[in-house]
């Protein structure tokens, strides 16, 4: 088991370190100077000249890769071009708002979508496995952002039960969850199908069967905690699929969070913020993933103990 | 087909000599080596031409890695293997390929072994495909089919997919596919395991019809050995990669001198023990 | 161990009566593409203490035989559609599933070809042994492992007392069948069946395992089906054998009749084939052709377009099992021409 | 049970086995019916359709769905915000998104392919490269990735399909991989190996064709995704540049009339969604006909 959590961290560490060269090299790309962005359009040469001097962009690009590293490891990401306060504090400010979203809508999908696959698996081919599958199928691909802007005019505009922007309640966080763990529940209860129907071919499942066990106890704890092991690595891929669809929902319904700063943050080429961003969101899905891996050798001795 | 000339009868097909296969063990984290694993040490034997060599040990006994040691499929760790006099252990993979035209290999799963996206005629003539010159395409459905009919296949099946094949008719394919470069040596690994007994018995008619046709060695593996028995004239017994025990196979049934080959001997079931004497 | 535990059906049952019968058993899987008749009015008993073999090659219905005992054949795919199978008072065919469910395990147990897949990899051997105790018996949880401790060592895994925390990859093989065995002997059940328990074995295990069960039967008395495809191993064993071909039985008896004097040209062909039967040297006799296409059966016996000695009667009438006078009594083979089979000797 | 009673219930699983296999067809011809016609809506529609798509006329702006408009035309799906035809609007857009679709899936594909195949087939070092490369690109959410980049390269067709194809190479190459790798065990590549087969003949001829199969599963789900996210860049703004009508941009602009012309996000949503869902029928379709352990009865 040590080797195997070293195995992993090890694996984090260098995912993280690759993702990071992957946002400096990226927006090493940007056509634009950060310095002329950030002096403004009426600055002189000079003043320019001494902007890069300062942010470091005349050193050797090796240098720069260096001390971004070094920075980046502390967690310091500079000041934002445009508000001139530091990143760290304007992401301090939104992050909150996005794990709590990002883990309302988790919990809530794992609790619809679980009793829904199970029900599927287990009358598969009969009505409410088709009725099941089907519907996921349309809720998977409905566009997430459209999504949020149907629920926005039904229950906000329409009917007013619902704030439609920001967060001022717990209020406002229901339409954002419900859009955000909508394709998230389709995903889900899809591989909970699958994985319990595969599962369920097994010879153990066979062998629990013929020692006279009900067929309850077959399914609990026989099958789900075989069938658990895929669904877990599945919902670790996914989490990287509902980060970036948190930034289309907060973008939506105006919610300060992550998401909505990136999205600003580039319509006002703030680089600086935008790296930053994505650097959060990456690192949030390696963690979620490494813990994820972790759980993966605890529920099957065989990653366990090779 | 390319006439050869006959080696030089006495000297042997195939000699592997101290052959000694190691898998390495490396770190999970940063794929250092840390260790080995021996699947076979010190292994020494002859193929003489129109000879069947029986290995025979249980699981974990080294007997497959000998035969894909042999066929190039894993790497020698030590020893030499020489094929009709050449030493192929260091072969590079230009060499090898020619080497390949006269040493085959039929595989224990006829469902594993035949490429499913590929007619009969297309996996008999995969062989002259990749040894170009071998065969003129035009001669390529032809010669299929004789293959096919030699080894008991109704050549009207050719465009066939091996799906619509019973086991024993695949093993067939896997023959003829074998045969299709007229090979000195075929290294059958578990060949006929995997098939019921009544289709068992007409493969190991053909293999024994063949051998005497075309003067074919065999190098035979087995996990059988009533099947070994049967078919070998010399018998290794192998047990956890190494040879504990060597000779003719009359000699070896009879008369096992060894502790291991005779536990071996002891589990075979009988079929009608009420038959044997008891001891 | 106790030999008999108290069981309210056994007070119906007298004391000669089969254990199980199987009467004109009939199974049909629907595949894509077609309805295959996987097993024909197949008929068998087994009583207390006694062991018989089932044998046939792959596709003869032995397996599902088993299956359709156990109310494990593989859903919706195959159905029984039609005999009965009675055990004790009850014909488990018109019980439903779950009933019978209830009867494995505790009257019934069933071992499996392939004791690594049949053992469930997540959980240790230990709790699976256990389970059983736990969930049908309403036995405590450490009560429940000291019991499954004691069948460890009874199916003879050493080192029992340690390794009862292991998963099932940490065994090999032959101790993996062990397990199962241990798991399946855990309610002293009166019957158990054996789907090929050795073919996925080395042979100095698979003689080891077979031992064991046998063992276990003298001990416990119980009844034991023996499913394989390789009629040596069984010899030692089982004291009566049926060969199913093509989803019938079409010849049962004494083992050692039916091996000595077989009366079916099929069973006569399968121990030709067999190259221990062989004098060194010498061709087999193989049977030619190849296994029946269960979706496109021949008319008549399944068997004679392989069959030397097959006659127009053959390909218009399906042969029943019958007893010809001067055989043993038990002794009865599905096939018109019996007696020049046997006159072939 | 009576023997007639079984017989009907043998009866019942045969129609239900053979109700499932003809569901499966149906369920392969209905979604590329419907592709299909969403591919000839999308080039003939904008040549032969009665509205300019890019003709703006702002006397008939926010009309809803079966307006008549000048000249007695039908805007059978209303008019936008500056008064183009919604119908004209959405099969433009739905040209775009299917250019996009299309163009993504061919590179990412190729690409994607290649590298499962190195990847698998060699194994070792390469292997580990390659896939320690795939990590560092799952790290990014695909959508998030495909902003990032946007945003650095700019607006434009060429750049959309750039940054999607490179945010969806991954799932091919894991694909491939996890494919070649479960065909190495069979024992048909190491006869083609022992026939002295080279390494193209083994990576082109013995294993592509065995991953076909689900490499085109993928390629018809991701088909779908690929459409989603082009229209999720778009919305955000983004993706196409001003003025080029999408799928994406259509709902984005339509957001600021929500109460008041509902129609403008709303049916180039629906639009959208039910090119997505036949392709994603599709995909399901071509598990279950490919996949056996998946298929039922």
């Amino acid at each position: 088991m040590l080797g195997y959590v070293a195995r992993r961290l090890l694996l984090a560490v260098f995912v993280l370190w690759g993702a990071v060269t992957v946002v400096f090299i990226v927006v090493r790309l940007v056509p634009a100077d950060p310095a002329v962005l950030i002096a403004g359009e009426t600055a002189t040469p000079e003043q320019i000249a001494a902007l890069r001097a300062e942010m470091g962009l005349d050193r050797p690009l090796l240098l720069q890769y260096l001390g971004y590293l070094g920075k980046a490891v502390t967690g310091n990401f500079g000041n934002s071009y445009t508000q001139n306060v530091p990143v760290t504090q304007l992401i301090g400010q939104v992050l909150p708002n996005t794990v709590l979203l990002a883990v309302l809508a988790c919990v809530f999908a794992v609790i619809v979508s679980f009793p829904l696959g199970l029900l599927a698996a287990l009358r598969v081919n009969r009505f409410s496995d088709r009725a099941v599958t089907t519907l996921s199928l349309l809720t998977q691909s409905l566009p997430g952002f459209w999504v949020g802007i149907v629920l926005m005019l039904v229950f906000s505009r329409k009917l007013n039960w619902l704030p439609s922007a920001g967060l001022d309640s717990p209020a406002s966080l229901v339409l954002p969850t419900i859009t955000l763990a909508l394709p998230f529940i389709a995903i889900l209860v899809r591989m909970t199908r699958s994985g319990l129907l595969e599962v369920m071919g097994e010879g153990y499942i066979v062998t629990a069967r013929s020692k006279g066990l009900p067929e309850r106890t077959v399914i609990f704890p026989h099958a789900i905690r075989n069938a658990t092991i895929p669904i877990i690595t599945i919902v670790g891929l996914e989490f990287g699929t509902l980060l970036g669809g948190a930034v289309i929902t907060e973008t939506v319904f105006s919610f300060p969070g992550i998401g909505r700063l990136l999205v600003t943050s580039i319509q006002v080429r703030d680089y600086a913020v935008v790296q930053a961003c994505v650097l959060v969101i990456a690192v949030a899905f390696v963690l979620v993933n490494l813990i994820i891996d972790l759980l993966y050798g605890y529920l099957d001795p065989r990653v366990r103990l090779s | 087909m390319t006439d050869r000339p006959a080696g030089p009868a006495p000297s042997p097909v195939l000699r592997v000599q101290h052959l000694r296969v190691a898998y390495p063990i490396r770190s999970s984290v940063m794929l250092r080596r840390v260790g080995e694993i021996v699947a076979v040490s010190d292994v020494t034997f002859d193929v003489g031409p129109g000879e069947t060599v029986g290995l025979v040990g249980e699981s974990g006994s080294g007997k497959s890695t000998i035969a894909r040691a042999v066929i190039g499929l894993v790497a020698a760790t030590a020893g030499s293997i020489e094929f009709e006099g050449r030493d192929i252990t260091r072969y590079g993979p230009q060499q090898l390929k020619a080497v390949r035209r006269d040493m085959q290999m039929v595989f224990q799963d006829p469902y594993a072994s035949l490429n499913p996206r590929l007619t009969v005629r297309d996996q008999i003539a995969e062989c002259w495909r990749v040894h170009r010159g071998q065969l003129p395409r035009a001669h390529w459905t032809d010669e299929a089919k004789q293959l096919m009919e030699r080894v008991g296949l109704n050549p009207d099946y050719s465009d066939r997919y091996p799906h619509q094949f019973s086991g024993g008719q695949r093993q067939r394919i896997c023959i003829a596919r074998a045969l299709a470069l007229r090979p000195k040596l075929i290294i059958c690994d578990e060949a006929v395991s995997a098939l019921d007994v009544s289709v068992q018995a007409q493969v190991l008619n053909l293999l024994a019809d063949l051998q005497d046709e075309f003067g074919l060695s065999y190098l035979f593996i087995s996990h059988d050995l009533s099947v070994i028995e049967h078919l070998s004239d010399r018998v290794l017994v192998l047990n956890k990669g190494e040879v504990v025990e060597e000779g003719a196979v009359r000699q070896i049934f009879a008369d096992p001198r060894d502790a291991y080959t005779r536990a071996l001997l002891a589990a075979v079931p009988v079929v009608r023990p009420w038959l044997e004497s008891p001891t | 161990m106790s030999q008999s535990t108290p069981v309210a059906l056994e007070k119906s049952v007298p004391p000669d009566a089969p254990l199980l019968s199987v009467q004109n058993l009939q199974v049909e899987f629907s595949t894509s593409a077609g309805v295959v008749r996987a097993l024909d009015g197949v008929s068998f008993d087994v009583r207390r203490g006694e062991t018989i073999a089932i044998l046939g090659e792959s596709g003869s219905g032995k397996s599902v035989t088993a299956q359709a005992i156990m109310a494990l054949l593989p859903r919706p795919a195959g159905s029984i559609v039609g005999g009965s199978i009675r055990y004790a008072d009850r014909d488990l065919v018109t019980l439903p599933a779950k009933d019978v469910r209830r009867l494995c395990g505790t009257e019934i147990a069933m071992i499996f070809q392939d004791p690594l897949s049949s053992l469930n990899p997540v959980f240790r051997v230990g709790w699976q042994i256990a389970e059983p105790f736990r969930r049908r018996l309403g036995i405590d949880k450490r009560q429940a492992l000291a019991k499954a401790l004691e069948l460890l060592d009874r199916v003879g895994i050493p080192d029992a007392e340690r390794r009862i925390r292991d998963y099932p990859h940490q065994f090999s093989g032959g101790q993996r069948q062990r397990i199962m065995i241990a798991m399946a002997i855990a309610l002293e059940p009166k019957l158990l069946i054996a789907d090929e328990p050795t073919t996925a074995l080395d042979v100095t295990v698979q003689s080891q395992v077979m031992k064991l069960l046998a063992n276990l039967q003298a001990e416990t008395g119980m009844g034991m089906i023996l499913i394989s495809h390789d009629l040596g191993v069984v010899a030692d064993v089982a004291k009566r054998a049926a060969i199913m071909y093509a989803g019938r039985i079409v010849e049962a008896g004494t083992i050692r009749e039916v091996y000595d004097h077989p009366a079916h040209p099929y069973t006569r062909g399968l121990l030709e084939s067999i190259p221990s039967t062989t004098v060194i040297g010498e061709r087999l006799t193989p049977i030619p052709g190849g296994p029946p296409n269960l979706l496109a059966l021949p008319t008549g016996c399944a068997f004679h377009p392989r069959c030397p000695h097959a006659i127009d009667r053959c390909r218009d009438e399906i042969p029943q099992l019958r007893r010809p006078d001067g055989w043993e009594p038990t002794h009865v083979a599905a096939c018109f021409r019996s007696e020049e089979v046997l006159a072939h000797d | 049970m009576t023997t007639a009673a079984r017989a009907g219930a043998a009866a019942r699983t045969m129609r239900r086995a053979r109700r499932a296999r003809r569901g499966v067809r149906l369920r392969i011809v209905i979604p590329l019916i419907i592709v299909a016609l969403y591919v000839v809506g999308a080039i003939l529609v904008p040549i032969l359709y009665h509205f300019d798509p890019l003709h703006t006329e702002l006397l008939y702006r926010l009309k809803p769905p079966g307006t008549t408009v000048a000249d007695g035309k039908t805007a059978i799906f209303g008019t936008d915000q500056v008064g183009q035809d919604m119908f004209a609007q959405m099969m433009m857009g739905a040209r775009v998104s299917l250019t996009v679709g299309a163009l993504t899936l061919l590179f990412a594909g190729v690409f994607g392919v290649l590298v499962g195949l190195l990847s698998g087939h060699f194994g070792g070092w390469i292997d580990m490269a390659l896939m320690r490369i795939a990590d560092i690109q799952l790290a990014f959410p695909s959508i998030l990735l495909a902003i990032l980049l946007a945003s650095v390269l700019g607006q434009g067709l060429t750049n959309i399909i750039i940054v999607l194809s490179i945010a969806s190479w991954v799932v091919f190459a894991r694909v491939t991989r996890s494919q070649v790798l479960a065909l190495k065990n069979r024992e048909y590549v190491d006869a083609a190996r022992t026939l002295g087969a080279g390494h193209l003949h083994l990576m082109f001829r013995t294993q592509l064709p065995g991953c076909l199969a689900p490499i085109l599963v993928v390629a018809t789900v991701e088909f779908g995704h690929v459409i989603l996210a082009e229209a999720a860049l778009s919305f955000l703004g983004v993706g196409v540049p001003l003025g080029v009508p999408s799928l994406g941009s259509s709902i984005q602009a339509g957001t600021a009339y929500l109460t008041t012309a509902w129609w403008i996000s709303t049916l180039p949503g629906i639009a959208l969604a039910i090119l997505v869902l036949a392709t994603g029928i599709l995909g399901d379709a071509l598990r279950d006909r490919f996949d056996p352990r998946l298929r039922s009865a």
